[in-house]
């Protein structure tokens, strides 16, 4: 149903809608916004929202998954100048062509900028000059900070999980982090049971206190909305919710009590230029779909 | 006079260089060339309580774990990078099953520093990654300490680490070791460096001169190693960049049968105890499967002038 | 969209990014790739009171310390790798002549690791090079301090070193400056990463794409570069493996011109004042002499598969 | 005058000397011997004796000047396993064709067993993993220690050298250290003004002190003989004396009182093998010469 530059939600608005009768029409546009809310998937607005959290110019350290593809879309549309670090010592200019589901795919090594050791991506990490890092999870709190090590399950059993890779380092040493993780109660917690990977801790000054030179998350992308960290307390608002989502719905879903932020609104569709981007970078919908 | 050559069988090398019981550091390139021809002849050899340590390990360490030869892993992520979950791994930690499994957990910035700190001859190296996390409160390699310059600020110690015996691959080799290498390197470097004795694993073993016209990728010194092997397609599944590309319905075939300990116990009789040697398992896995991974993009570098 | 170009001239570069005073670190590939052509630059532009920062620094150090841009050298060996003495530096130190000049001497190994704290984000790292030495004594960014781990051992603590530019020779640069390099690298890479300004200066100037087809050689990442000079010959007396070999007779030849401050001046206003710029230079040194300094063993890597 | 393979003396000695009657032989010989002081320049004498020093399979940071013929001179005799390191980042195993006088310049660099980084070779050098390691000096005093920073001048003047380069380095890592050096009184003088490269110190258990975990100066090798710190108080006493020589000659010719070692006694001559290496590297004997 997709056509490359312009997705049906929007088709329907642009040549649909001026025809039809302003009461009949606001009805109408309900319908296609709900229709937008199942035509452009949970998927495709991760990534979107991902995207726009990279500036131009920035280096950021691009993860694997939903992120990556997020990547390819801020290169092809507001952001050329990023450059994207990866933990195996990777770093790349180009989006990687065709699907990859590791860093060290091949493609993704493939007429990468440079490729060395890890060290020669952590220094800069290190170091102060990597703007953005994107992280997953299995649980986050109120304050962002980050559980992918041992989760307790309801019966008291622990789940053990993979593991940090390069995520508590992303989290003590980028300048800012944005997470992406399922939207679910068991999820969004009130207080991680194992940090990880550090977000603003306690709250205020908290990364100050262990020693932390800078960071923190800036927003955590959900399959509902955006939270985001920026008022003074450190602790996630809800930000943006998703078209089709509410915010009753999203404060319901999340597993611990959840403000809302001044301003909190719809997470704007794709743009023709991000959805085709998309449609190149996710041609079968592997990520989006 | 001529020098003696490394070159030895897989088997000999396991046999003679991986003792029941020692620490191993292998897939230190991360995701690429994940050396599991060795991981299944150390399986085959039964060498047990061994301490693993390698940053992503992919799906390697949990076929280790679950063969029963793991007493320890020293890691940042143990999983199926593709699926998620490493199930032996699961199961070892959560259920002691088939065996406890003690846990020491880095991040990859971490392990990278320990084995950095080991090849720089020194007790550690300082950093501020891990600060604020629990990773630093658990585990006891990692301690807070005060800066001995400027303003004392916090900083993590992060311990040495000298493995017994790294295990790399490279893409070419000669007989003293001196490995060529390209693509992403993540921690090789390092592990080699740190570790008390190296295997090499190469996909071609080639004389020293044809090395000698490209020393910058030649980053793997011959001084440090002790074998050579020569074992063409030697980390299938994984990619080599290259030779092959990542046998991705792999990990997904293996992501399924080792939900269950019998189900991962009958894909270990299948790929690994039922095969003499990695030859055989190659003819198992088949030529048409194989010949699916081998690389059409074409790009090669250019030659560039080395000499003088 | 396209990326804003980082190409300028070398006199753009020095006059933007080497102001007044700032500390520039050079001659990081040591005894190779030595780049005069902006040392020179430097020197017509009057850039002064400079703290330069270098290991082995062959005779660039001493023909800025002579011109008097100098205020401080932060080095390991100052002279003439060939031919001894530095006279410059020599008269500087011993008789204030023609300026005093103010020296922190390091090790190799100590400004190796001053450069690589600063890469890797740290106020210091540690070693046990210079314990004992006079060395130790009088620098004051080495410290002894107590080991945190283990057992409580005595070590030195290099404080890192944050040089305001580098500027380093590349065979090959991309206009964004991601820079490819052979032959031996020196402290090369860890002097970029330390530094707030880098600029680099390519013997060629080639497409993004050239570099893409072998991005194992690309280890100066354009991400931290912030001009690229396309400069052939930048480095002439000294070599550049592949595109010109050292001018022995040139460095003969500067250490009898320099032994008196009369005769460096003479050699400095026929070299450097009385020549506008790199081109002038070389036709000075003329075709006839360039000629011969390049390679002719015909030694050249052989091409590697990096595609998938 | 050099044949390949066989100096003019040995020349001598086997097939003229076995002719001659006994009384009148023995003046031939010291006459012989006297030729062969002058026809074995000192050049070649240091070199060989620093060749000599080298094990087969060690791992040495070679330096320049005669060390590095020093070195494909042991390659090419009794050290075939020799790997050579140089502080720039070039790992050799091959010795340089032709005549270098930077340890960077093309012929070291060209066919080098690997290239890399400082690191990649002080690496291995603070790890223990370099053998040994040659140094040159402007002074060097009872204990081995090094100055090739700053000197006093008689009148109080100072000369400044040229500093450490990557001495200090080796002289505090390196499990042995070989110095040469032109034996003058200045030269080898009772205490060092300044260390640049700590030898051992004050004497016995000085290092230990100071935190070095191994190493020191195993053997002084100068234009006259070899001196060695193998003795408990590793105070340098004389080992041996280049033929032409003699120990009171050299012991005058020493800034500090020198001790003589038991069994000090002349320098075994370059073999026809080491003569040969000599001819192959140095072959207009601009070192040797």
């Amino acid at each position: 149903m997709r056509r490359p530059g312009l997705t049906l939600p929007d088709w329907l608005k642009r040549y649909v809608a001026p025809n039809i009768a302003r009461p009949f029409g606001s009805l109408y546009f309900e319908w296609v916004d709900e229709l937008a809310s199942r035509e452009i998937t949970v998927g495709t607005r991760m990534v979107v929202a991902a995207a726009r959290e990279i500036h131009d110019g920035e280096v950021v350290f691009v993860g694997m998954r939903l992120p990556l593809l997020a990547f390819a879309v801020a290169k092809s549309t507001h952001a050329p100048g990023a450059v994207g670090l990866y933990e195996n010592g990777v770093i790349r200019e180009l989006p990687a062509e065709g699907l990859i589901y590791t860093m060290a795919d091949g493609p993704n090594v493939s007429e990468a900028t440079s490729l060395s050791d890890m060290l020669s991506v952590m220094g800069p990490l290190a170091a102060g000059r990597v703007d953005l890092g994107f992280l997953g999870a299995a649980q986050v709190d109120k304050f962002g900070n980050l559980n992918s090590t041992h989760v307790k399950a309801g019966d008291d059993r622990v789940v053990r999980l993979p593991g940090s890779g390069g995520a508590c380092d992303i989290a003590c040493l980028a300048h800012r982090v944005v997470v992406l993780m399922k939207h679910e109660p068991t999820r969004l917690v009130e207080r991680v049971d194992y940090i990880t990977s550090p977000g603003w801790g306690a709250g205020t000054g908290w990364r100050d206190a262990q020693g932390l030179p800078r960071g923190g998350p800036s927003a955590l992308i959900t399959t509902r909305g955006v939270i985001r960290f920026d008022a003074p307390d450190r602790e996630g608002r809800l930000a943006a919710y998703h078209p089709g989502e509410t915010v009753e719905g999203i404060v319901a879903q999340t597993g611990r009590r959840m403000q809302v932020a001044d301003g909190c609104g719809p997470t704007a569709d794709p743009s023709a230029e991000e959805q085709a981007a998309i449609d190149t970078y996710d041609p079968e919908g592997f990520w989006t779909g | 006079m001529t020098l003696d050559s490394k070159l030895v069988t897989l088997d000999e090398a396991i046999a003679k260089f991986v003792p029941v019981g020692c620490s191993v550091v292998t897939g230190t390139y991360m995701e690429q060339k994940i050396p599991f021809a060795a991981a299944h002849e150390i399986i085959r050899q039964q060498k047990r309580d061994l301490t693993l340590i390698g940053p992503i390990s992919d799906i390697l360490f949990d076929q280790l774990i679950g063969a029963g030869c793991v007493e320890r892993v020293m890691a940042t992520w143990v999983g199926n990078v593709m699926m998620g979950s490493a199930y032996n791994f699961r199961r070892a930690v959560e259920k002691d099953d088939p065996m406890p499994l003690d846990v020491v957990d880095y991040t990859n910035f971490t392990m990278s520093l320990a084995l950095h700190a080991a090849a720089l001859g020194v007790p550690f190296l300082p950093t501020r990654s891990t600060l604020g996390s629990s990773i630093l409160e658990e585990n006891p390699h990692l301690l807070v300490f005060e800066s001995p310059v400027g303003d004392s600020e916090k900083l993590v110690a992060v311990e040495a680490l000298h493995p017994d015996v790294a295990i790399v691959h490279a893409c070419k080799a000669d007989a003293q070791g001196n490995g060529m290498v390209w693509g992403n390197l993540g921690i090789t470097l390092d592990a080699v460096a740190a570790s008390s004795s190296v295997i090499v694993i190469a996909e071609e073993v080639v004389p020293a001169e044809t090395l000698r016209r490209d020393p910058n990728r030649v980053l793997i010194p011959g001084f440090r190693v002790n074998a050579v092997c020569h074992v063409p397609w030697s980390c299938h599944p994984s990619p080599v960049q290259g030779y092959y590309n990542r046998d991705d319905a792999w990990f997904r075939e293996y992501h399924k049968a080792s939900k269950t300990l019998q189900g991962y116990r009958a894909w270990l009789k299948k790929w690994v105890l039922d095969v003499p040697d990695w030859v055989a398992y190659l003819d198992k896995v088949g030529p048409e499967r194989l010949k699916k991974l081998k690389p059409s993009s074409g790009i090669h570098s250019d030659p560039v002038y080395t000499g003088f």
